[in-house]
């Protein structure tokens, strides 16, 4: 367990190395095309990410916040859920919203410019990713509070980074799921920086030892375990489900890239903790054991990167052709009901453009 | 308080008034939460959720944690759950911990979701001075809530607008403030129960000004906790003839109601308990200037409060307009 | 320890009944003199808090909240600190700046409503008390962050109620606390009401609990035994002056009053628990004690008596002739320096108000 | 960067200045210290703060934990222990967090402590919108804090003007909110620091506007990133003579210096990116239809963002005021 960086407490089912071990709370076992499962998402989020990474360089989208490095937290976590789950994420989580089933373009048109969301939240049970640190935290502790009340089964997924445990919200998110008892999982990828700050800037424990003070227990995972990721996440939902209230999963794992590709980590990171990190990979480590298992074979493996290229063609493209909303589109949706105001501003951005058109201009 | 289901108009407070309300809409619908600090045996600092949680159960009427933040955050939650939650602050200096969920969370999801997210919440939140209070306890934050879109904003002035807006906030599939001007709580007054505030007849009512008195040389504009002050001065006044509205929504105001009165008196008088300084009576004042501009014979005059911090309630007479500020604004428009 | 209500975790040095036990890890020792001048500061600020809550009953006050059986936790705390320390109090802890030596009537100032705050903090290192829940704790924090950037030894308390740890500024004080090992006491007076909300609608752990999550230490101590709230506030200040960072104490106690002379607690409970923590009042306790080793005799609380006789006449005849403000009083301070709109404002006001005076109406 | 400390102006872009700034302030008072996220080693987003920490040391450019409502009541304390905290908010949409402390706090604690207690607070906000970013990383939210007693609102529009004022933001005894227009963060111009800002005879300088064109015509009153625009919108008009005034001072704004230039010009256009309603813009109308009534040739006219949450990138150029919306604006005050 040394080769994590983990700390004795934490959870690992697969080594860096990619060597199957037990743990004495958390056991997985899963199909061979379970498995081969979690090796594809990852696979394909990663590509996902490296084209969507290129796509910002070339100018088709305005920002990327890279999930390289984090696919276990994120492909390990989603698949933990049930399809009524509802998952919270960040402006990070492109692995969660990728197994929700979330439609690749819909995951970049945000990025792209075109809408501030991007898919229907309620179709994927998986919220449009929130910006502002730590809001859906919150978000994620009252839709479980509406779980409670429905008297159902299902249960809600918060996921944040380490430096939003700074954040009052997060906190308020501890207290309130603690009090109600909420059937909630919060998933805080630590992967050791916010932005230019590591985790120490934050916190001065570790960070899955701050739930047990609000009366929940915390559960440090390797973050870059795919197995051990699933494991613990299905182990805190069941709790969920059975009443037992909220869990923290501290997914302990690395921002391999820039915080986003508008940041230049060369200003405060050295290259040398990224190697270390690199020999941690979480699809390599799976590649690995699955390979030395024979459950998959070159053939697969041919296959997946095939399936990662067509995915990577059909993201330029679509990308490239994703059309520019109309002017007007500003005034959809700011309310549901008729708002006269609205309707005014609307006409008169309509009148203004119309202008233009009559002379000719525009 | 017999007889409010009925056909007879019962007089009650405006406490009482909202407590109605609120009833009416946890049985119109089982989705409809209430949640807040204090709200259950307590009832609320002001008395508003009075037995509810008795009558509704916990999981009604729900008491929450003293943060703000979470209750307004939480509430998201609730709505994406199908919940229809009716928040209550506790008070309007306490409101601001939760501006951030409120300004980036509340107003913005719909709009971020292209409708696929509604979020019908409302904030309910004891607003403004005059009942000797502490500091932070006599806000009047209504501006900052108007300048934000994706919000609307009402508060209504007397019972019956309270019985009726309450229950029209609340079946809002938009999130709205809900301004209660607390120094008019135990005002009473005649409610009639007998109409459904939801029936579509009634339902553009609560975004509409009201004009509760006629007069013809000045028209004063105002809402909430001034509502009662302007109409005594518009009484006191002996030789100008004042029209006064009631705004009612002040996100967004009824613009059309306030132009056809300041057609027939071309002078306006803009009250309200706020700051003066880019308060709701700016945005007022520049609306009808614009729409009015070559009728006006005076320009529009505000009476407010001062751009000072809520003062110790030892001023607070001074601070608030009274009768005496409102005919003096009059005088002045009068006398432009 | 049983009659404290406290649990085995709570420190104890003075049992109900007024027995003084020890305790493995707080000591205290203090001279006769000391330990009459607790005996006198609790029973001084009882009777202040009492002629406050009549002063309000007659209509004098606008407001009062009562520190009626929490004279311990804030008389104790006070006790430890230095001249030179700073608190922060909250609008309940009338003990802990009368120890500061806040004059009693600039302490009722702000309830009479003639200002917002009614004491030179400076004067007294007592900020003003801060009514948005959970505002000062940050403060606390800055402050003692300051205090480590001087140098000096000096150190910070901030205090809040049971209610207040729910909110997301006193977990963000807990974090940057931490983060910058700030020389600061947090103080917790756990009175088991946030008005009618019991301590339970705000955590499902001990309070003290609460710190360890974020890395320092929290203490539990009895809130009604004003040797053991002042033993370990000394320790914590102490702590906080080695540059050991922040403690969280937790005082146990009790509201003995309604939460504010406007609250009625008799909707939200029962008289029988009001009187099982009579039964462990922190003044009667102490007296028992004094008397039983013969520190305090029947002339020392014939005098004691009298000077809260003395006090009780001084504040009711100095609250009744407490001079309002000048109207103008709204605009000064506003701004330290020049500022035409708020000059513009006063002259407006007094225009107005002299035009009533020439017309004889006011 | 040679020769900012001589007689010879320097062209630096708007960041540039700022950083020159904060490092003025920082050698000239050991009380002054830096503190937000990521100011350190990165030197904030932006890079305004690029290489203080490097030559201040870590005690006095401070990173923060990710909190904003930490980071402004930590700050508070600072204060009240003898320093001169300059807050830096990341952006923005993210200073909601700390609006309660702001609000509550950093706004009222002079008043409420006789003046006993100053807070020489300096909150840097990058603002505005126009350099495609993604939702919460565009907002103008000065209507908030020009309606909040106790607060100045500055906002400086080139290099020379961040230059002075950020340094005499950082010097005043109020707390500043200090906003600066990201878009032209990489705009350049010449910068002389010969001159002190701090020079008793420019004092009240950051409370005064600029008249940057002198025109005959029409009045356009502006700031912060629409200067440029406007600026740019004057010199294309052909026919039509513009002014062009740079408020830099939100709150309190010189209004002295607006009402000269329309007693001239009898035509004014405010323009903001902000949303219209309860805007700033509504409150300079308001002011200068008081005192220009009979003087005004038309209704006070504003350009600004719309009363919708702001949008995705691609749409923003027809949110944002630009060149034409701004000549717009001034026709629509020539033909009325
Ligand atoms: C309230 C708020 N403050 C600041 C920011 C700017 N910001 C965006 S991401 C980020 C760091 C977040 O770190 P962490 O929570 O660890 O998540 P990560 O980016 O590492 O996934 C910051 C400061 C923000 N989005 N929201
Ligand atoms: C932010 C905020 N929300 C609500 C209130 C109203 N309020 C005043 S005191 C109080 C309860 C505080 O409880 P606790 O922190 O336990 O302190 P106690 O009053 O018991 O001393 C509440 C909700 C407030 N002052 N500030
Ligand atoms: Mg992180
Ligand atoms: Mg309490």
């Amino acid at each position: 367990m040394d080769d994590s960086g983990l700390g004795a407490a934490g959870v690992q089912l697969l080594t860096a190395r990619g060597e199957r071990v037990e743990h004495p709370d958390f056991a997985i076992s899963l199909t061979d095309d379970e498995l081969r499962g979690l090796l594809r998402d990852m696979t394909l989020v990663r590509r996902l990410d490296a084209e969507a990474t290129a796509l910002q360089r070339q100018g088709e989208l305005g920002l990327w916040a890279s999930c390289l490095g984090q696919e276990a937290a994120q492909v390990g976590s989603a698949h933990a859920m049930a399809a009524s789950d509802y998952a919270f994420p960040t402006y990070r989580e492109h692995g969660v919203s990728w197994v929700r089933g979330v439609p690749p373009l819909d995951m970049l048109a945000m990025l792209r410019g075109v809408t501030n969301g991007g898919w229907d939240p309620n179709r994927y049970r998986c919220a449009p990713s929130v910006i502002v640190i730590g809001n859906q935290a919150l978000h994620a502790v009252g839709y479980a509070m509406g779980i409670q009340l429905d008297g159902s089964q299902d249960a809600a997924i918060g996921y944040f980074g380490d430096g939003a445990t700074a954040q009052g919200d997060v906190n308020e998110a501890f207290v309130f799921a603690a009090v109600f008892n909420a059937p909630v999982v919060f998933l805080c990828q630590n992967n050791q920086w916010a932005i230019s700050q590591p985790t120490g800037r934050q916190t001065r424990t570790p960070l899955f030892e701050r739930a047990a003070g609000f009366g929940f227990p915390g559960i440090r995972v390797d973050g870059n375990d795919v197995l051990a990721v699933m494991a613990v996440t299905r182990h805190a939902l069941a709790r969920a489900r059975a009443g037992e209230g909220p869990t923290l999963i501290e997914a302990f794992t690395y921002r391999m890239a820039a915080h986003t590709t508008s940041d230049d980590p060369t200003r405060y990171r050295e290259a040398v903790e990224l190697e270390a990190w690199r020999q941690r990979d979480p699809i390599e480590r799976l590649r690995v054991h699955l390979a030395n298992e024979g459950i998959v074979d070159d053939s697969f493996l041919e296959g997946l990167q095939q399936e990662s290229e067509t995915l990577g063609e059909l993201v330029r493209a679509g990308v490239r052709s994703m059309p520019d909303p109309e002017p007007g589109a500003m005034f959809d949706h700011v309310y549901a009901e008729w708002h006269p105001e609205i309707e005014a501003q609307r006409d008169e951005v309509d009148a203004y453009l119309a202008s233009f058109v009559e002379e000719g201009v525009r | 308080m017999a007889g409010i289901d009925g056909h007879e108009p019962v007089t009650m407070t405006m406490a009482q008034a909202l407590n109605h309300g609120l009833r009416r809409a946890l049985e119109r619908d089982a989705k409809t939460v209430l949640f807040g600090e204090d709200i259950g045996r307590l009832g609320g600092v002001f008395r508003v959720t009075d037995g509810l949680q008795k009558d509704f159960g916990e999981h009604r009427v729900i008491d929450a944690p003293l943060a703000e933040s979470g209750i307004v955050g939480a509430a998201v939650g609730l709505a994406m759950r199908g919940y229809r939650p009716v928040l209550e602050m506790q008070f309007d200096g306490f409101v601001y911990p939760a501006f951030d969920q409120i300004v980036s969370q509340v107003a913005k999801l719909r709009r971020r979701t292209e409708g696929a997210i509604s979020l019908p919440i409302t904030i309910r939140i004891p607003y403004g001075g005059g009942i000797g209070a502490v500091e932070h306890h006599s806000e009047s934050p209504e501006a900052y809530f108007a300048h934000t879109p994706g919000l609307r904003v009402l508060t209504p002035s007397d019972p019956q607008a309270a019985f009726d807006t309450i229950q029209q906030a609340i079946a809002s599939d938009d999130p709205v403030i809900y301004l209660e001007p607390k120094r008019r709580y135990w005002d009473k007054g005649s409610v009639d129960a007998s109409a459904d505030p939801l029936d579509p007849a009634m339902a553009p009512y609560p975004w509409r000004a009201r004009t509760l008195r006629v007069g013809s040389d000045v028209t004063i504009v105002c809402y909430g906790p001034m509502v009662r002050t302007c109409l005594e001065a518009a009484r006191a006044s002996g030789e100008v003839s004042i029209e006064v509205i009631d705004l009612q929504s002040l996100s967004p105001v009824d613009y059309d109601a306030i132009v056809a009165s300041v057609e027939r008196t071309a002078r306006l008088v803009v009250v309200h308990e706020a700051s003066r300084n880019a308060g709701l009576g700016a945005e007022i004042a520049t609306r009808i200037s614009e729409r009015c501009f070559t009728m006006l014979e005076a320009p529009v005059t505000r009476v407010t409060g001062y751009d000072v911090p809520y003062p110790p309630n030892r001023l607070e007479e001074f601070f608030l307009p009274d009768l005496d500020r409102v005919l003096d604004g009059v005088d002045r428009v009068m006398s432009y």
